[in-house]
């Protein structure tokens, strides 16, 4: 049986503010990381504002990625704020 | 190698590592970043460190492989912690080993300005309140890294 | 602190004093030279150093404060090796602590440069056969130090 | 009684060469680092050969000098090769 669904995750700062780490949405519907982040845009004020900021990265299996990037049923999508280490 | 740990980092055999391919090879570069105590606010007593396992390591890995082939270098060790680090512990180590001086001088800085920019780390200010507070990415580590992109068609 | 010195040179002090200053300071850059085993002659087994007492440290400590004046930096350590010295051995150390990585690494690599056009060392190269050859001043060595004069007006 | 002589030092390969490492000599008619320099090549062909070698590096008092660098009695003039440490 294929993989149907699209494993999300978010890190730092954007785990804290949306409240979770780590979920899993149906992949239906998503094509790309547009899609998926418009989608989770609907969910409410917070969610739209948080997703929309300029400043918000995205990687597609652990690979950054851009709007285009292609998303596939089992793929694994990242959202996390710009990167702080060293 | 690449390590990411929450345990204390020891610089010594990391050190130890990189001149072991002595004589061979002669030049040794390192840097050591060390939790300092004030960032974006003032008496911040201990860092957060959180990461994306897997994707930290292969991001690290695309850094060091990208220095290696601008730079004639032998050997590369990154060690980076990660969790909670108290005020004057060590967060990262990069050292780089080289034939010549001037190769590991750049390839040590060039993986440093890269893996500030391109390794997904978050850093977390904590004060002796304990009040945290997510650090934001600084002007001066982006201008760091793009300086390696409008440099000589290497 | 500058020290010429026909011991070994141990690393871990040396860093630990430049680390020392954490958490006030947070980046801590250095270099480490081994011998190698071929230079001018292939089949070097030991270098000899010869250096000029006085004036070798007075000219490290010119450079040290020329840097001083070029970067924000906060300590300075540099230990070189004098006398006999087996391939695979240390021979010279610099190392810089600053609040800024970028400082700790251009004062550093500009220190190893300086002192290798400006210090008063000279290095013989013996074979195993007991022939030894003193080493000609490098070409690459006196470019990388003029870098540092026709770079800004820093 | 003030010191009415100048000492002088060679190293490296110009000491190996030269046979010495430091010896003194008058400061008579010595007024700058090009009036030494003359009379030592005075010596033999080979002093002559090997101070007037471009590559040779002076310093007064363990200061880098050049030819016009005065020279008073009781200074420490050396002679060196490049310099080749670190």
């Amino acid at each position: 049986m294929a993989e149907s669904s699209i494993a999300i995750r978010f890190f730092a700062s954007l785990r804290e503010r949306l409240g979770t780490g780590e979920e899993r949405l149906p992949a239906e519907g998503i094509a790309c990381v547009r899609d998926l982040r418009e989608q989770l845009r609907q969910r409410s004020d917070e969610w739209a504002e948080l997703l929309s900021d300029d400043w918000v990265l995205t990687a597609v299996n652990q690979t950054m990625a851009r709007e285009e990037t292609p998303v596939n049923p089992g793929d694994e999508v990242a959202f996390f704020p710009p990167v702080t280490g060293g | 190698m690449i390590r990411i740990q929450s345990e204390a980092l020891a610089t010594e055999p990391v050190l130890a590592t990189l001149e072991s391919d002595a004589p061979a090879v002669g030049a040794v570069c390192s840097f050591t970043g060390l939790a300092r105590d004030l960032g974006d606010q003032s008496g911040v007593q201990s860092l957060f460190l959180e990461h994306y396992p897997g994707m930290t390591e292969a991001a690290i890995q695309a850094v060091v492989d990208e220095a290696a082939q601008r730079w004639n270098i032998h050997r590369t060790e990154v060690v980076h912690r990660v969790g909670e680090i108290q005020a004057g512990e060590r967060i990262v180590f990069v050292g780089v080993s080289s034939r010549h001086r001037q190769d590991a001088f750049e390839a040590c800085q060039f993986i440093m300005d890269y893996l500030k920019t391109r390794a997904p780390f978050w850093k977390k200010e904590i004060t002796a309140d304990g009040h945290g507070e997510w650090v934001e990415q600084k002007t001066s580590d982006r201008e760091a890294a793009q300086r390696w992109s409008e440099s000589d068609g290497l």
